[in-house]
């Protein structure tokens, strides 16, 4: 198959997996909205002194992205899986991963970029002082893509289950750790005024690795599931 | 021999406590590994002795069917 | 003439019960191949083993002489299958279902609207799919049959939820399909009003003691 | 006639030839773990720092080496089921995954209570503990994936791609727990540097690691021996075996 087809499939795929979120506004807004709520809750748990908040901020926000990745993960294949559109893709003359590739990336430019912009807000209810807000932004934008991929697997997996939420959260949850490591000391890093440069170096080749690899395990669970 | 009485042996130097805690803990969870493969293969037993009396009804139906219908053959000729 | 499709030998076993074993089958060009049985007899994981979505416990399926996996994306081409789920995304419109799954097909230069009066859903282009009735639906998903260019057809009940109307002008597209050397491999309830020896039928009883014993 | 139970047959001689190992394996790992135990616990010198409490080693650093070890079997095992579908290797995931588990939760369990005459805490967010955590759910994780599916080839499928996917982490995990660890922790507490380790020390420790790696293997032999049973239960060798005569077709 020529590069021009497979483009246009790709594109495809995901014009219409934007498309169909659009018109189902609440699956991508809630998710974020978590987001925003549980960052609320810190303050009122913890108390409201900026030091306390300053300390967790990053920690914060980078287990709510999680958790709100997981939250959102219904979308990726349950409803493909449901009306038969799986089967589909995986019959389709495109290569799997490809797809795969493609439904990754909608889910981030749903629930991942905004993440990176409702990150100064999150910043800036939890007191984090305004060094690290650049590059927390920055951890976002190259550790979101790494949490679609992930979790694109394991929503791959599950998605015959039907009813994968605790589970899906066990399977991933710990691939997460390394992810939460290198942004949350990234973070402090910057906070502390040395460079963070190294750690999201760091993130951005795992990302890259993650991009790489992630699709063909996706459309390896995507065979098994359409079983 | 690092220990010159039995009494030493379980004190541990003070750390008897933690040694035979871990100790004990280790040969707890293997010995459930085990206990657990034993009871498995139990009930897969059970398991086959089951499904041979379901074979067994099985087959003494299929044999008075086919009785049945022998008898059923020799009272037409 | 030369074997379209040729399934040699296929058993399958589902959660761990014997559905079918060593069931061959061939059919050439301008064939139609309706598996017949009762519910749960195994008719779609049958359909769906041509498909390639399933891999059969043993055995091997070949089209134009060559292996299912020796090019999958050729197999792909070839192929068209719509199983009993239909495949349309309820949030969208006829329109746009058609117009991604055309493109998914690879086929480029479909007129969308011509389609849609074809399959009758004129009128109805801008209503999201899940406000179509269950029959509606279904034309949507087999719209893809008038511009398909594969030659193998598999189809897991295509006839369920259609009127009168909707099942005359599947018969009539079938007839089309069939007499420009195209096969089908279908599953339906309902009988076939076909005549001619162009009509293949197999069987797959429901086994009752599908257990697996020698 | 029943030509497509050839790749089933292998169920059968799987199951012999592991019944051949077995009782070795079972017996290499008493032995050894036994002598490895009593030589420790009883005459090994105690440590000049940490006196009898570094006696944990013994079962420590073993089962924490064979957690990890089984997981990397885990892996192959995983590669096996997706590349080339044997069935055997699909009930070997059934297999491993619980013997791993628990090897990781001994290694964990010892660790911590080492930790606490160490350290004056049970749980300590030492490096090699959390890594070692961070195995134990990877292991729940593929675990619970493997038993949610009703089918037992598609649970196996799935826990097989969820392991690789594990495997490719786990130097990143390992990795980025060590540099976490030396981040927050200025001094890190060494246990044991095992090169200090006098030879009356290393002998009981080298002779309970060789068992354990028995224990490990028989353990894991004799699950896949049990799963094999459960999956061929049908068949007449698997109740001839269980000790229930087939007189199926009487």
């Amino acid at each position: 198959m020529n590069n021009m087809s497979m483009w246009r499939l790709l594109t495809t795929v995901m014009r219409r997996d934007l498309a169909v979120a659009l018109r189902r506004r609440s699956d991508v807004v809630n998710p974020l909205l978590f987001v925003v709520i549980v960052v609320t809750l810190f303050p009122l748990a913890v108390g409201p002194g900026p030091d306390i908040l300053g300390r967790i901020a990053t920690g914060v926000i980078w287990v709510a992205a999680l958790l709100s990745s997981l939250l959102g993960s219904e979308r990726l294949f349950r409803d493909d899986f449901l009306d038969g559109t799986l089967e589909q893709l995986v019959l389709s003359p495109a290569p799997l991963p490809l797809l795969a590739f493609g439904k990754v990336g909608v889910h981030w430019l749903l629930s991942g970029l905004p993440l990176v912009v409702l990150a100064p807000l999150c910043a800036m209810l939890l007191k984090l002082p305004i060094a690290g807000w650049g590059t927390l932004m920055l951890t976002l934008l190259v550790g979101t893509p790494i949490l679609s991929a992930m979790t694109a697997i394991g929503a791959g997996l599950t998605v015959s289950l039907g009813r994968g939420g605790a589970l899906l959260s066990l399977l991933l949850l710990p691939l997460f750790i390394p992810l939460l490591i290198f942004a949350a000391a990234a973070v402090e890093n910057a906070l502390l005024g040395t460079s963070a440069i190294g750690q999201v170096l760091l993130l951005t080749g795992l990302m890259l690795l993650t991009l790489l690899l992630a699709p063909f395990a996706v459309a390896a669970a995507l065979r098994v599931s359409v079983n | 021999m690092a220990f010159d009485s039995w009494q030493e042996l379980i004190w541990m130097g003070g750390y008897g406590w933690y040694v035979w805690l871990a100790y004990g803990m280790t040969f707890l969870a293997i010995a459930l590994l085990t206990i657990h493969g034993l009871l498995t293969r139990k009930k897969l037993r059970q398991l086959a002795v089951k499904k041979q009396q379901q074979q067994q009804r099985i087959a003494r139906r299929k044999q008075q069917e086919r009785n049945r219908s022998k008898l059923a053959d020799d009272s037409t000729s | 003439m030369s074997a379209v499709i040729e399934a040699k030998q296929l058993t399958s076993v589902r959660a761990e019960r014997l559905l079918f074993s060593e069931l061959s089958f061939q059919l050439q060009t301008g064939e139609i191949l309706h598996v017949e049985g009762p519910n749960g007899a195994g008719k779609s994981t049958l359909l769906r083993i041509i498909a390639g979505l399933l891999e059969p416990l043993a055995g091997s399926i070949h089209l134009f002489g060559q292996p299912q996996w020796g090019d999958p994306e050729c197999w792909r081409r070839q192929l068209l299958f719509i199983g009993h789920k239909p495949a349309v995304k309820a949030e969208l419109s006829a329109l746009e279902n058609l117009h991604f799954q055309a493109t998914l097909d690879g086929v480029t230069n479909v007129d969308a609207w011509a389609l849609l009066e074809t399959v009758g859903l004129l009128g109805l282009e801008d209503i999201p799919a899940q406000q179509l009735s269950a029959g509606q639906q279904r034309r949507i998903a087999l719209a893809r049959l008038w511009y398909s260019q594969a030659s193998l057809w598999i189809l897991d009940e295509p006839f369920t939820a259609l009127d009168t109307y909707g099942i005359q002008l599947l018969h009539e597209r079938f007839q089309h399909h069939l007499q420009q050397d195209g096969v089908i491999i279908l599953t339906s309830h309902q009988p076939l009003t076909w005549s001619g020896d162009r009509l293949k039928k197999i069987r797959i009883e429901f086994q009752d003691d599908g257990e697996l014993h020698e | 006639m029943w030509k497509w139970l050839h790749p089933y047959a292998k169920g059968e001689a799987a199951y012999r030839l592991l019944g051949h190992w077995q009782p070795w394996l079972s017996g290499l790992a008493l032995i050894l773990v036994s002598v490895g135990v009593i030589w420790g616990l009883l005459y090994a010198p105690a440590d000049y720092q940490q006196g009898d409490s570094y006696r944990i080693i013994f079962i420590h650093v073993p089962s924490a080496m064979f957690a990890m070890g089984a997981y990397t079997g885990l892996a192959i095992t995983a590669f096996i089921v997706l590349v080339w579908q044997i069935r055997t290797a699909e009930w070997a995931i059934a297999a491993i995954a619980p013997v791993g588990a628990v090897l990781t939760f001994i290694s964990l369990f010892t660790g911590a209570v080492w930790g606490k005459p160490m350290w004056g805490t049970w749980w300590e967010w030492d490096a090699r503990l959390t890594s070692q955590l961070i195995l134990f759910f990877l292991y729940v994780g593929v675990l619970a994936l493997y038993y949610a599916f009703n089918d037992s080839r598609t649970g196996a499928k799935a826990a097989s791609i969820l392991a690789l996917v594990g495997v490719i982490n786990v130097p990143i995990i390992h990795f980025s727990v060590y540099w976490w660890n030396s981040l927050h922790q200025g001094a890190t507490i060494t246990r044991f540097g095992d090169t200090l380790m006098p030879s009356s020390m290393k002998m009981p420790l080298y002779i309970s690691i060789l068992g354990f790696m028995f224990l490990t293997a028989a353990l894991i032999v004799y699950r896949l021996r049990n799963e094999i049973l459960k999956q061929e239960l049908h068949r007449p060798w698997a109740m001839a075996q269980l000790g229930v005569e087939n007189d199926h077709g009487v």
